[in-house]
C-alpha cells in the first residue's frame, strides 16, 4: 500500500536521464521532487506512472493506482467545467464532482465551457480532476503553475486531505507549494554517460 | 470592419427606420406584425392552391401534373430570394453592426433550406413523368444542389461558433463571399450543360410561357410562398433574439454576483 | 466506456453539426463528381456505386485526422492511458464513436445519394447492405492509422497515404458488391468476403492501435 | 515573409515526406478508382481527367485542415498578428507555401498519372496547363476556408463542408478544359475562364482570409 | 516613446472584464500587473499587444512596437532551437540569435528538436524569442512559469539588460521575478456590471 522505487533509471529518446534513484512514499506521505530544468523529473513521473517503462530498476505499487496531473491537463475546450470533470469521474469509475468542484471554488464556473477560462482557472481544473479520479497516489507536475496565492492555499489543503485520507503524493515542482513534506532533490541522480545501457549503446 | 462598425455605432440613434435596430423595439413590432402575416399567408396558399389545384384544366402535354407547378415554382423562387435577403441582412450587420440583422439572416437559413428542398422534391416528383428520371445533370438543378450546399455551410458554421458576435461576422463574410461563387457556379454550370429545365416563364417573353389559365393562380401561390417566409423569418429572428437576450441577462447575473 | 462514448459523440456534435458533417461532405463528392467528369447520365450511372464508395471512404478519413490528436495535444490520452480502462477497449470505443458520427449516417443516406447518380432500382437494396458491413471496417483501420500518426504535427496527408491502402480490400469487395446488384448480377460472394473482413479486422485492430499508441506515447 | 515561407515548407517536409505526401495520395486516390468504379479501360479513359482534377482538389483539401490550425494553437498566429508583417501577406505567403508543397507537385506528376489512367496523348497539354493554372485558387480558397475554421477543434469536415463549394467553378472549368482537350476539342475558352478565376481569387481572397482571421483572433 | 493607456476598457466574450484602467510605461521602465486568476491580466495584455480591440478608451504607443509573450509561446516541435528563433527573429526583420541563445543558455541546446525539450526549457526558448525581436515593448504573461530558480535570474538580467536599452516592459505574474519594478494590482479596475456598453446590452 506504499509506492517504491528501487534503484530506477529513466530517460528520453532512448537518453538515460536519472539513475540510481530509489525512494519509497508511503501512505500519507507527500514527496516533493526538485531539481533544475531539463533534470527529468517530468521524465521520472511519466515513468512512475507507467506511460514509459524504465531502462532500469523496478517501480511497486503504481499501475491503476496512479492518478497523473501533467504540464497538460487533458481539457476539453468545448466541454463544460463540469461535463470535464463528469467525464474524468466516469472513466475512474467515481461520480459526484461537487466534493472537487468545490475544493477549488469552481462552483460559479461550472457552466462555463473550459476553453473559456483563464489559465489559473483551466489549472484549478485539471487539479480538480485529480480528486474526481479517487487515485491513491497522486502524481503532479508542477500543479501550482500560473495559480495565485489564494488557488495555491486551496490546493494545498486538498492534497492534505488526500493525505489524511490515507493517499500518497509525490510533486515536482520550483516553487513553494505552501505545503510542508519531505524534499528529494534528483539533480545527485542524473545520469552519467554510459552509466547504463542506452538503447543504442548495442552500436557504440 | 469593426472600425466601420464603430462609426456606426457613432451615429445610430438618429435615423428613424434604424430605430426597428434595436431588439426590444423589433421584438415589440414583429408582435404587433406577425398575427396579421400569419393570417394573409395561409389565405393566399389555400386560395392560391385550391384554385390552382382543383380549378384549373389539366395540361393537355403533362396532364395533371403540370399543378405541382404551384408548390415548385413558388418554393424555388423563395429559396433563391431568401439567400439574397441573407445576403442584405450580412451588409446591414457588416456596416452598421446592427444585432437584429445578424440574427434575422441566421433566422432565414433554415427556412431557405427548407425551400430549397421543397423544390428539390417537387421538382423531382415532376421529373419523373416530364424527363422519366428523378434527377438529371441540368443546370439549374445543379445550380439549386449548390446553393443548397451553401446554405448547409452556413448553418454548420453558425452552429459550430459559440461567441455570437464572432459567428455574426463570420457568417456575414462567408455569405458574401460565398454569393459570389454561387453566381460564379451558375455560370459555370450553364457552360459545363445545356439541360432540359424550363426557362424563367415567368419573364415576359411571350415564347415558352404558361398560359394564363396557370399563371394567376401561380402569382396568388408566389404571394402566398413570399407572406409565409416572412412571418416565418420574423417569427424565428424574435426567438434568436429572446434566446440571446437570456443568454445576456444570465451573463449579467453571473457578473452581478 | 460509456462515457467516452457519450463524450466523444457530444465532441463531435458541439463541432459544428456532427452528423450532419458527414453526410454534407458525401453529398458534395456525389456533387463534384459529374462536375469532374461530366454530365452524361449513361456514365454516372455506370461509375454511381464505386462514387458513393469513395465518397465514404473519403469523409471517413476527412474526419480521422484529428481522431486521436486532439487527444494527444492536450494529454487527455496520457491519462487515460493511465486510467484503470483497458487502451483496446478506449479505442475500440473511439472508432464506435467515429461510425456513428460519419459512417452510419452515410449507411442511412446512401438511397438518397443513389438517386442523385441514377442508381438502378435493384442496386439500393446490395449498395446499404455494403455500406452497412465495410464502413465499420474503414472506422476502425482509421483509429489504427490515427494511432500510428498521433504524434506528428499535421500528420493529415501521412494517415491518408498510410490507411489507404489498408482500406483497399474492403473498398474492393464493397464497390463490386454495389456494382453487381446495380447492373442485377448476384452480389452475395463480395458481400460475404466483405462481412469477413469486417469481422476480422474488429476482432484484431483493437490490439493493434493500442500497441502503437502505447509505443507513440513513451 | 521569405522567412514565413521558408519556415512552412522546411516544417512540411519535416512532417513526413513534404512534396512526397501529396503525390503519393494522389497515386493512391488514383489506384483506388479502377478499384471502386471497374476495370474497364473505356470507361476509366473517359472519367480520366476528371480523376485527376478530383484527386487534386482532395489532396489539397486534405493538407488544408491543420494548414493554420496549428499555428492557431501554439500561439505562432498570436505572435505573427502582432509582428510588423501585413496578415494580408502572411495568409498569401501561407497559401503560396501550401501550393508548392501539394499543387505543384500534382501539376508536374499529372502526365505520369495520366499514363495509368490512359488519357489520351493530345489531352496532356491541357491537363498540365488546367491544373497549373487551377490548383493556385484552391489553395488560395483553401487557406480562407482554414481561416475561417481555424478556432474550431476537429474543424476537418465543417473546413470542406465550406470550401468545396467554393471550388466548385475552378473544379468545372479545369476538368471541362482537360476533358475537351483529351476528346480532341478546342479547349482554350474554360483556360480562359479558369484563369480570369485564379486571378480574381488571388488578388481578392487574402484580405478576405485577413479579415476573417482577425476576428478569430479577438 | 513610451507606452499610455487611459481609461481602458477591456473584455473577454462580449462581457467587460477590466475597465477605468489608466497608466504610462515610460521607456527603460518595467511595470508588474499583479492581481488573482481571472482578474483579467491576460486580456488586457492582448488589447495592448492588438489582438483584441478596446470597448472603451485607448493604448499609444503599442502599435508595431510590441513583443508578447503569451501562455504559449508559438514554437515549433518539429524545429530546432536555433531554427525557431532564427525565424521570428527574420519575421521582426532581426538578424543574430546568438545573444539571445547566451542570455538564456540555449547553447547546448540549439541543436535539438523544440519538441524534445523539457518545459522550463521550452519556456526559456520562448523567452529568448524577446529578445530576437527587437521589439522596444515587451509584453510578457507569467513569462517565469516553471522555470527554476537560475532561470528565473537569466530572465531577470535579461528584462534589466532590455531596460538599459531604452525598452520598456509590461509583466503579468504571480510569482516573484526576481526583478524590483512598480507594481500595479488590476483587482481594483474589475468592471461592474453595465459599467461599459457590453456587445449585447442592447439585448438588455
Ligand atoms: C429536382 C428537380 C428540379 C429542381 C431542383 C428545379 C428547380 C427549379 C428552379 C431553381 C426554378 C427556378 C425558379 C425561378 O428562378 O424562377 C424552377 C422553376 C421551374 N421549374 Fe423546376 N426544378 C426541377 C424540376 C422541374 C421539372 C421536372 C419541371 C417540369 C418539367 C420543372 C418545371 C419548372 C418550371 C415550369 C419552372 C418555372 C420557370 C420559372 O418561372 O423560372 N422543374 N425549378
Ligand atoms: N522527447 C524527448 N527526446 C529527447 N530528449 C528529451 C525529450 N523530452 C525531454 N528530453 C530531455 O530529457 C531531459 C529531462 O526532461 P524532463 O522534461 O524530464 O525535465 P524536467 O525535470 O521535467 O524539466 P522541467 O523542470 O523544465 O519540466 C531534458 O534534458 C530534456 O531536454
Ligand atoms: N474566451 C472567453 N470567453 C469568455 N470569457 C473568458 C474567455 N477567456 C477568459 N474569460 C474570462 O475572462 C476573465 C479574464 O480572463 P484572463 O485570462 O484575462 O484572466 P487572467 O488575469 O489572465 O487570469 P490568470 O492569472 O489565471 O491567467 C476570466 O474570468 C475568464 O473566465
Ligand atoms: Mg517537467
Ligand atoms: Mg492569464
Amino acid at each position: 500500500m506504499e509506492l517504491s522505487v528501487t534503484d530506477l533509471a529513466v530517460g528520453r529518446g532512448g537518453v538515460p536521464v536519472l539513475a540510481g534513484l530509489s525512494f519509497a512514499v508511503a501512505a500519507g506521505e507527500a514527496l516533493v521532487l526538485r531539481g533544475p530544468n531539463g533534470s527529468g523529473k517530468t521524465t521520472l513521473l511519466r515513468c512512475i506512472a507507467g506511460l514509459q517503462e524504465p531502462m532500469a530498476g523496478m517501480v511497486l505499487g503504481a499501475e491503476d493506482r496512479v492518478a497523473y496531473g501533467a504540464h497538460a491537463d487533458g481539457l476539453k475546450a468545448a466541454l463544460s467545467v463540469a461535463e470535464n470533470l463528469e467525464f474524468w469521474a466516469a472513466v475512474f469509475g467515481q461520480s459526484g464532482i461537487e466534493a472537487a468542484l468545490g475544493a477549488f471554488d469552481l462552483d460559479g464556473l461550472r457552466a462555463r465551457r473550459a476553453g473559456q477560462l483563464s489559465a489559473g482557472q483551466k489549472r484549478r481544473l485539471g487539479l480538480a480532476r485529480l480528486m474526481v479520479t479517487g487515485s491513491p497516489v497522486w502524481l503532479l507536475d508542477e500543479p501550482t503553475v500560473s495559480l495565485d496565492a489564494a488557488s495555491v492555499a486551496l490546493f494545498a489543503t486538498a492534497v492534505r486531505a488526500h493525505l489524511e485520507a490515507g493517499g500518497a503524493a509525490l510533486v515536482a515542482t520550483h516553487i513553494d507549494l505552501g505545503l510542508e513534506a519531505r524534499v528529494l532533490d534528483v539533480t545527485p541522480y542524473r545520469a552519467r554517460a554510459g552509466a547504463i545501457a542506452s538503447s543504442d549503446e548495442a552500436f557504440l | 470592419m469593426w472600425i466601420a462598425g464603430c462609426f456606426a455605432r457613432g451615429y445610430e440613434d438618429d435615423m428613424s427606420l434604424w430605430e426597428y435596430a434595436n431588439p426590444v423595439k423589433f421584438l415589440g413590432l414583429s408582435e404587433r406584425m406577425l398575427p396579421w402575416l400569419w393570417g394573409l399567408a395561409a389565405l393566399c396558399l389555400v386560395v392560391g392552391l385550391v384554385w390552382g389545384f382543383f380549378f384549373t384544366p389539366d395540361d393537355f402535354r403533362q396532364g395533371s401534373t403540370v399543378k405541382i407547378i404551384y408548390l415548385h415554382v413558388p418554393a424555388a423562387l423563395m429559396a433563391i430570394n431568401a439567400w439574397f435577403m441573407m445576403l442584405v441582412a450580412s451588409l446591414i450587420w457588416i456596416v452598421r453592426r446592427h444585432h437584429v440583422s445578424a440574427l434575422a439572416a441566421r433566422a432565414a437559413a433554415p427556412v431557405g433550406v427548407v425551400m430549397t428542398l421543397i423544390a428539390l422534391f417537387t421538382g423531382a416528383i415532376w421529373g419523373q413523368p416530364m424527363w422519366g428520371t428523378w434527377w438529371a445533370w441540368d443546370p439549374r438543378l445543379t445550380s439549386f444542389l449548390i446553393l443548397f450546399l451553401f446554405y448547409l455551410g452556413y448553418i454548420a458554421l453558425w452552429e459550430a461558433i459559440e461567441d455570437p458576435d464572432t459567428g455574426a461576422d463570420l457568417t456575414a463574410i462567408l455569405c458574401l463571399v460565398g454569393t459570389v461563387f454561387a453566381v460564379l457556379s451558375r455560370y459555370a454550370v450553364n457552360f459545363w450543360n445545356q439541360g432540359l429545365h424550363q426557362g424563367a416563364s415567368l419573364s415576359l417573353d411571350k415564347e415558352e410561357n404558361v398560359a394564363d389559365v396557370f399563371y394567376q393562380p401561380l402569382l396568388v401561390c408566389i404571394a402566398g410562398f413570399v407572406l409565409l417566409f416572412l412571418a416565418l423569418v420574423l417569427y424565428r429572428t424574435g426567438t434568436e433574439i429572446r434566446v440571446r437576450r437570456t443568454a445576456a441577462l444570465i451573463k449579467r447575473e453571473r457578473r452581478l454576483a | 466506456m460509456r462515457a467516452l462514448l457519450i463524450r466523444d459523440l457530444r465532441l463531435a456534435l458541439r463541432a459544428g453539426g456532427g452528423f450532419g458533417l458527414g453526410l454534407a461532405f458525401f453529398l458534395i463528392v456525389v456533387v463534384l463528381v459529374p462536375f469532374s467528369v461530366g454530365p452524361q447520365t449513361g456514365l454516372l450511372t455506370r461509375i454511381a456505386p464505386g462514387v458513393l464508395w469513395l465518397g465514404a471512404l473519403l469523409a471517413c478519413l476527412l474526419s480521422l485526422d484529428r481522431l486521436l490528436a486532439v487527444d494527444w495535444e492536450d494529454g487527455a490520452l496520457d491519462v487515460l492511458a493511465t486510467a484503470p480502462l483497458p487502451l483496446e477497449g478506449v479505442l475500440a470505443v473511439k472508432a464506435a464513436a467515429h461510425w456513428i458520427t460519419t459512417g452510419l449516417p452515410l449507411v442511412l443516406a446512401a438511397p438518397l445519394f443513389g438517386v442523385l447518380l441514377n442508381v438502378p432500382a435493384q442496386g439500393y437494396g446490395a449498395l446499404v447492405l455494403s455500406l452497412a458491413l465495410g464502413t465499420p471496417a474503414l472506422s476502425m483501420i482509421g483509429v489504427f492509422g490515427a494511432a500510428l500518426t498521433v504524434g506528428i504535427k499535421r500528420g493529415g496527408l501521412l494517415l491518408s497515404l498510410l490507411v489507404l491502402p489498408l482500406y483497399v480490400p474492403t473498398l474492393i469487395f464493397g464497390a463490386e458488391a454495389a456494382r453487381r446488384a446495380a447492373e442485377g448480377l448476384d452480389s452475395a460472394t463480395p458481400l460475404l468476403f466483405l462481412a469477413g473482413i469486417t469481422a476480422g479486422v474488429l476482432a484484431t485492430m483493437p490490439f493493434a492501435a493500442a500497441l502503437v499508441l502505447r509505443v507513440n506515447l513513451r
